[in-house]
């Protein structure tokens, strides 16, 4: 087994293992720091892959800011172990269980029957199937890169640069949109409530 | 106590006011009845009037008569002509009479005052730190009251000596003595032991005892409390504390049946001396030496102060718990004492009742010296009378519980205080018996029982005693207990509480006195711990006038007198 | 009925709402402050200079004769606000020559250094003039009990000082003069 | 990626150089603490830490007192002490995350501090590459996304010491960090901007990049003040450092998250905020003060050689401590902000600021790079 395998057994384990033991921890704030661990983990595996860009979104967005705005609302709420208890709704989460575990049969056969096939790699690697998959990625190159209609998808921050405001523009802005009509409904709604609790 | 009652009473005037004072009484003693203070040394009220110290100089006239007819004669406007004394005259001296007029706050008696107070400065040394009696000093309070506040005296004063032994228990300071003579008639009319008299003159006038004798008897101390200066000092408080840092309680002496009223002074806990309270009824204002030296006993080494079980230290739970196992059951006889207070007889007394017990009484009896030391030597013996706790006159020795004993027919014996040993039970009869020890002090049974419940002194909790007058006095707590104990009541009360099952008796002395004025043929009926606590209550003792009392006539006590109406 | 005088507030500037003028100035002055000189004193090695009637720690004193002053008059006991002070009074044996006198004579004094406030009551409430604040203000220890000065440690803070008042010797001056009775 | 010897022989290299640089950050940070006593005395009329001295240098004449009254061993002692006190762990605290905040609350500070470039290094050509441990394309980011992690350790401290104090002060850091994060980011945008030279394939996220954009020519601060005060004034607050010392506040928290924290635990802490200071002051230095660099518009005045290196090294310690100076500086002038203030601050006024500045340097730069007049 080689180094980069050895580290990527690691920080695999550290996300999975994050990421059982925060659905399995009773107590809020250790799921909050298990899931800190988990999206670490996972931000490393994207360093394994030379996704240098990704793994410092992941850790500056996801663990920076939002786990802090969920541990400071954990704490606000003082939220304990009986607290995450007492909110089991059986019937429902019986049936969330159940698609879950749906889903993960789904993706396993999925790959395990994808892997099967190599034709669906892309021809001028394909002699990089298989185990080292990691050192799959394309080449950025110019002039894929500058005309950014047959976009690969690369680690280079200017890829993403591109990709998000020239190809996905679109989609983008309409995600952006989405995300600023939830904001302003929830805004909307805590106000809502606040007043009828004064009123 | 000074008589209110339906005596005849005078008008004088005083200091421009007319005022209704008893007829014939002293001057000083009337004028204290309306709020004002003639400043005295000599005058004692119990005692008879020299007029030596001057300083209760006061003017004073009666409405003039006509020498020929009689008749008084008249000022224009119709009021009496009062012929004033030119001189001042001692108010001590002088005893009230009708229309007397009599000025104490003018220009003069405050001169004469001033006077007086620096004359009796003059060679009085500087010695309130040093002084015992600094703090409650007629001198110290007399001369910021009615000195002229500075000395013109520029010659240097006597000097003295320090500490001349008067007597076992006294010691004469003889520079700090202002001669007021208090001293000699109180030895001479009360103790009625004529030792003590001034020698020399002038300046070297000084109190001493009769040669080849010495002050020693038995009220010696009392010449201390009426001293109005540092001047005799008691040997056992000398520099000890001082008297600003004294608790005062209201107290009981439980010395004899006297049951003279007492002070107790402590600090933190400590007693540091015992001096008579004034009650005029029982003690006026004495008592004996022997009842000063009683706290003593607070402390003393033979004191019990852990509960004791099977001779092992145990705890009160235990040893109450034991005490209850010893009872339950058992053919029980009960040791009582004439120490113990009222409330605590009248439990005792309940608790037999309900063990089922044979009540037994010691009397302890010594010599009479008819004035403040009874020859009952039992504070409370009339409130076992009382309590029911004895039906006939306790006897010095406890024969009748030998004879129980040898048929032996008792298994527990509760005793309270007393000694069986000392009062001819041999000790080969009480081998079979547990025996329930409540007392404050070792002795020949403690070390025998089974089961020792260790108690307060009565100066360690609250109660009434019962004296030889018929008199219900109260007392109050002056200093508490060794840590863990419980006041007797409290053991008591629980002891019944748990022999009955039920949780009815109280230890709060004022609900104990609410059971006991219930009984209507008692001579308790209708009163209250509250109602004894100051002065006394007499009781009706008529139930018990033919028993042979062992006291003699003594001071305030008639053998077998009829109690007065209320 | 004094006159209210409403002052109308400026409104502030741009740079004042800014607040960085301000922010600058501040920092002109502490600078300016760092090269002030020091006014700090290296206290093991520089003593302060204290002023006469400095309150230090309370100490007993003997009178020039090295007799001791105190009598137990137990005033400072009595005065003390934070009852620091505890006195066994005793007496002085009647063999005593020197001090026959005086006849009290403290068998212990002990003040509790823990508990002193040094408000000089003591010596203010003092007959005998024997107890004093004096300039003593460094006091340590490593116990409770240390921090309790008895009677040998308070003797050998205060010392001896000078003083008119031989109250000792008023029986031999008695002797001498001839007013002894 | 295979680990062969080369592969290995780089790696030891690198763990050399980390823990070179982590034994002089940490230095840095123990010695800014002496620096933070000895100039607060300076400031108040007093002298500060002189009593520290190691037994045989007391004995150098002049030198030895010297060195005595600037206190220069008192970081020694400081570092002793925290050791060998008793360790002390209430009863009522979360044990394990009570231990592990300390540690969470260090390891982002010297970790972002592997990015950073803190000097030149000639080849034989004269050519240069900068000293540093991982020249990461989005070195900046890195940072950012290394010190956000840094909250961790007082939210976590404040929790797990389960008591009220200590509470507040993390639920205070927590609100603050995510309220300056923003501004912070935001102002160094137009940074990016400015730097990036249009279709040049490098990305203005490199550190190295900025640094050596001020070669030669405008120092940041110069070209861009406002972003360069926002960034300031964010990276207080980040820091924690007077005025924004919400978490501690000894005033009104006692200390804040570390109250219930003794011993070596509480050292750990301390060392962690000087070394985020330290940290700190070289990133400021290296996005506006031109890093290594010598003056605004004066070329490096020092040989492309080993000398260079050392002088260039050397002057970007300088700056680093000039700034550490100034962060001393400001604690003790200003005085605390209210918690609503700083609140008020970082959104109301900040916030919009950076905004502002951005969009005008978005302009600005459009306007430059347009295409006739390309800058070079």
């Amino acid at each position: 087994m080689s180094g980069p395998d050895l580290l990527f057994y690691f920080f695999a384990t550290l996300s999975l293992g994050g990421g059982l033991l925060m659905v399995f921890s009773r107590h809020p704030v250790s799921a909050a720091l298990f899931m800190i661990v988990s999206l670490v983990g996972v931000a490393s595996l994207f360093v394994l892959l030379d996704a240098f860009f990704l793994a410092i979104l992941q850790v500056l967005v996801y663990a920076g800011a939002v786990m802090v705005l969920f541990l400071f609302i954990i704490m606000l709420l003082d939220v304990g172990p009986s607290g995450a208890k007492a909110s089991k709704v059986k019937l429902l989460s019986g049936v969330a269980g159940l698609i879950s575990v749906g889903l993960l049969v789904v993706l396993l056969l999925d790959l395990g029957l994808g892997s099967m096939d190599c034709s669906e790699c892309s021809a001028e690697n394909c002699d990089a199937c298989g185990e080292s998959a990691a050192f799959a990625w394309p080449e950025i190159r110019d002039e894929t890169a500058a005309n950014g209609n047959s976009l690969i998808f690369s680690p280079s921050v200017k890829a993403f640069g591109f990709g998000l405001l020239a190809k996905y523009m679109l989609p983008l802005q309409v995600a952006g949109f989405l995300l600023l009509a939830a904001m302003v409904g929830v805004i909307i709604l805590s106000k809502k409530s606040t007043a009828e609790g004064e009123g | 106590m000074i008589s209110k009652g339906k005596t005849d009473q005078v008008t004088i005037n005083l200091d421009g006011q007319d005022v209704e004072v008893p007829a014939g009484m002293n001057l000083v003693d009337a004028v204290a009845l309306h709020g004002k203070e003639i400043p005295h040394y000599c005058y004692h009220p119990q005692l008879s009037v020299a007029g030596n110290c001057r300083m209760c100089l006061i003017e004073m006239g009666t409405p003039m008569r006509d020498r020929g007819t009689g008749e008084a004669i008249l000022e224009e406007d119709g009021s009496p002509k009062i012929g004033w004394v030119p001189k001042p005259v001692i108010g001590c001296g002088t005893n009230v009479s009708p229309g007397m007029h009599v000025k104490t706050e003018s220009e003069m008696v405050t001169g004469c005052r001033e006077g007086i107070m620096e004359f009796l400065l003059v060679n009085h040394p500087l010695d309130c730190p040093i002084c015992d009696q600094a703090g409650e000093c007629r001198l110290q309070e007399f001369a910021t009251d009615y000195g002229r506040g500075y000395s013109r005296y520029k010659e240097r004063k006597n000097v003295k000596p320090k500490r001349t032994r008067l007597g076992p228990r006294v010691t004469l300071d003889d520079e700090r003595c202002i001669l007021c003579s208090r001293c000699i008639r109180f030895s001479q009319e009360v103790a009625k032991d004529d030792v003590l008299g001034f020698v020399d003159r002038g300046s070297f006038s000084t109190l001493t005892c009769f040669p080849g004798k010495e002050l020693a008897n038995n009220y010696s101390l009392n010449t201390v409390d009426i001293c109005p200066v540092g001047a005799l000092t008691s040997t056992d408080f000398r520099f000890k504390m001082r008297v600003w840092f004294l608790k005062e309680t209201l107290s009981i002496c439980p010395e004899s049946s006297a049951g003279c009223n007492t002070l107790v002074s402590s600090r933190e806990g400590e007693i540091h001396r015992i001096a008579p309270r004034r009650n005029d009824a029982v003690n006026d204002s004495w008592m004996t030496d022997s009842g000063r030296a009683l706290y003593k006993q607070v402390k003393s080494d033979d004191r019990l102060k852990t509960p004791l079980v099977d001779r092992e230290e145990s705890t009160m739970e235990d040893a109450l718990h034991s005490t209850v196992n010893a009872l339950q059951g058992k053919s029980v006889g009960v040791v009582g004492s004439c120490n113990s207070t009222v409330e605590e007889q009248y439990l005792l007394n309940r608790l037999a009742k309900e063990a089922k017990a044979k009540k037994y009484l010691r009397g302890h009896f010594g010599e009479d010296d008819g004035i403040l030391l009874s020859a009952d030597r039992t504070p409370n013996l009339r409130g076992a009378l009382i309590t029911g706790l004895a039906s006939s006159y306790p006897t010095e020795h406890l024969s009748s519980l030998a004879q129980a004993l040898k048929k032996d027919r008792l298994e527990t014996l509760i005793v309270v205080g007393e000694d069986l040993i000392d009062s001819k039970v041999d000790a080969e009869l009480l081998s079979g018996v547990q025996i329930i020890y409540l007392g404050t002090h070792e002795n020949a049974t403690s070390n025998l029982a089974r089961v020792v419940i260790p108690t307060l002194t009565s100066f360690e909790k609250s109660g009434s005693f019962v004296n030889r007058g018929f008199f219900l006095q109260g007392f109050q707590q002056a200093v508490p207990g060794p840590a863990g104990l419980l006041p007797d009541v409290s053991v008591l009360a629980r002891l019944i509480n748990e022999l009955t099952g039920e949780g009815e008796s109280s230890s709060d002395i004022d609900s104990i006195w609410k059971d006991m004025a219930r009984s209507s043929t008692s001579p308790l009926k209708g009163l209250s711990f509250s109602d004894c606590k100051k002065d006394g209550i007499q009781l009706d003792g008529s139930k018990w006038a033919d028993l042979a009392f062992v006291e003699k006539k003594a001071l305030h006590y008639q053998p077998n007198a009829k109690p007065k109406d209320g | 009925m004094a006159k209210t005088v409403v002052l109308e507030r400026k409104p502030l500037s741009l740079s004042e709402r800014t607040y960085l003028p301000q922010i600058v100035t501040g920092l002109k002055t502490t600078f300016s402050n760092m090269f002030k000189e020091k006014v700090t004193l290296q206290y093991p090695e520089e003593k302060p200079q204290l002023p006469q009637n400095y309150r230090g720690v309370p100490t007993l004193v003997k009178d020039p004769n090295g007799r001791e002053k105190c009598v137990s008059c137990q005033l400072c006991e009595f005065v003390c606000p934070p009852k620091a002070i505890r006195i066994t009074p005793g007496s002085v044996p009647e063999d005593e020559e020197d001090r026959e006198h005086v006849e009290k004579a403290p068998q212990e004094f002990e003040i509790n250094m823990l508990r002193c406030i040094y408000c000089g009551y003591c010596q203010e409430v003092c007959p005998e003039e024997a107890i004093f604040l004096l300039d003593e203000y460094s006091s340590s220890g490593y116990t409770r009990e240390e921090m309790i000065n008895n009677k040998a440690k308070l003797y050998e803070l205060g010392g001896t000082l000078p003083d008119k008042h031989y109250k000792w010797d008023k029986k031999k001056d008695a002797e001498e003069e001839g007013n002894a009775h | 990626m295979e680990f062969d010897s080369e592969m290995l022989q780089q790696l030891g290299l690198k763990a050399l150089f980390a823990l070179l640089m982590v034994s002089a950050v940490m230095t840095m940070a123990g010695y800014s603490v002496l620096a933070e006593r000895k100039v607060s005395a300076w400031m108040q009329g007093r002298v500060g830490p002189n009593r520290t001295v190691l037994p045989f240098v007391e004995h150098i004449p002049f030198i030895g007192p010297f060195l005595k009254g600037l206190g220069i061993f008192q970081p020694l002692a400081d570092g002793l002490k925290f050791l060998f006190k008793e360790e002390i762990v209430p009863g009522h605290v979360n044990k394990v995350y009570y231990y592990m905040a300390p540690l969470v609350a260090l390891v982002p500070a010297l970790t972002t501090m592997t990015v950073l470039p803190f000097g030149e290094y000639f080849d034989e050509a004269g050519n240069s590459s900068p000293l540093i441990l991982a020249n990461l394309e989005v070195g900046i980011l890195f940072i950012f996304a290394v010190s956000s992690l840094g909250v961790y350790g007082i939210v976590l401290a404040g929790w797990s010491s389960n008591s009220k104090y200590p509470f507040l002060g993390g639920i205070r850091s927590s609100a603050q960090m995510i309220s300056y994060e923003l501004a912070m980011g935001l102002s160094l945008l137009p940074i990016f901007l400015w730097v990036s030279v249009p279709g040049s394939e490098d990305s203005a996220l490199s550190l190295v990049g900025i640094v050596n954009s001020q070669n030669d020519g405008a120092w940041l601060l110069i070209v861009q003040p406002v972003s360069a005060l926002i960034f300031l004034v964010a990276l207080f607050a980040e820091t924690n450092r007077l005025p924004f010392d919400m978490p501690e506040s000894e005033t009104d928290l006692v200390g804040g998250f570390h109250t219930e924290y003794g011993s070596f635990k509480f050292g750990i802490f301390f060392v962690a905020e000087y070394a985020h200071i330290v940290v700190g002051s070289a990133i400021f230095t290296t996005i506006f003060l031109g890093g290594w660099h010598f003056l605004p518009w004066i070329a490096d005045p020092w040989p492309a050689t080993w000398i260079g290196t050392l002088l260039g090294i050397g002057w970007f310690l300088a700056k680093t401590v000039c700034l550490i100076f100034f962060f001393i500086w400001i604690r003790w002038t200003i005085p605390r902000f209210r918690y609503d203030q700083v609140m008020n601050l970082g959104w109301t006024k900040l916030l919009p600021l950076a905004l502002v500045n951005l969009i005008v340097y978005v302009l600005l730069v459009t306007w430059l790079d347009q295409p006739p007049s390309v800058t070079p």
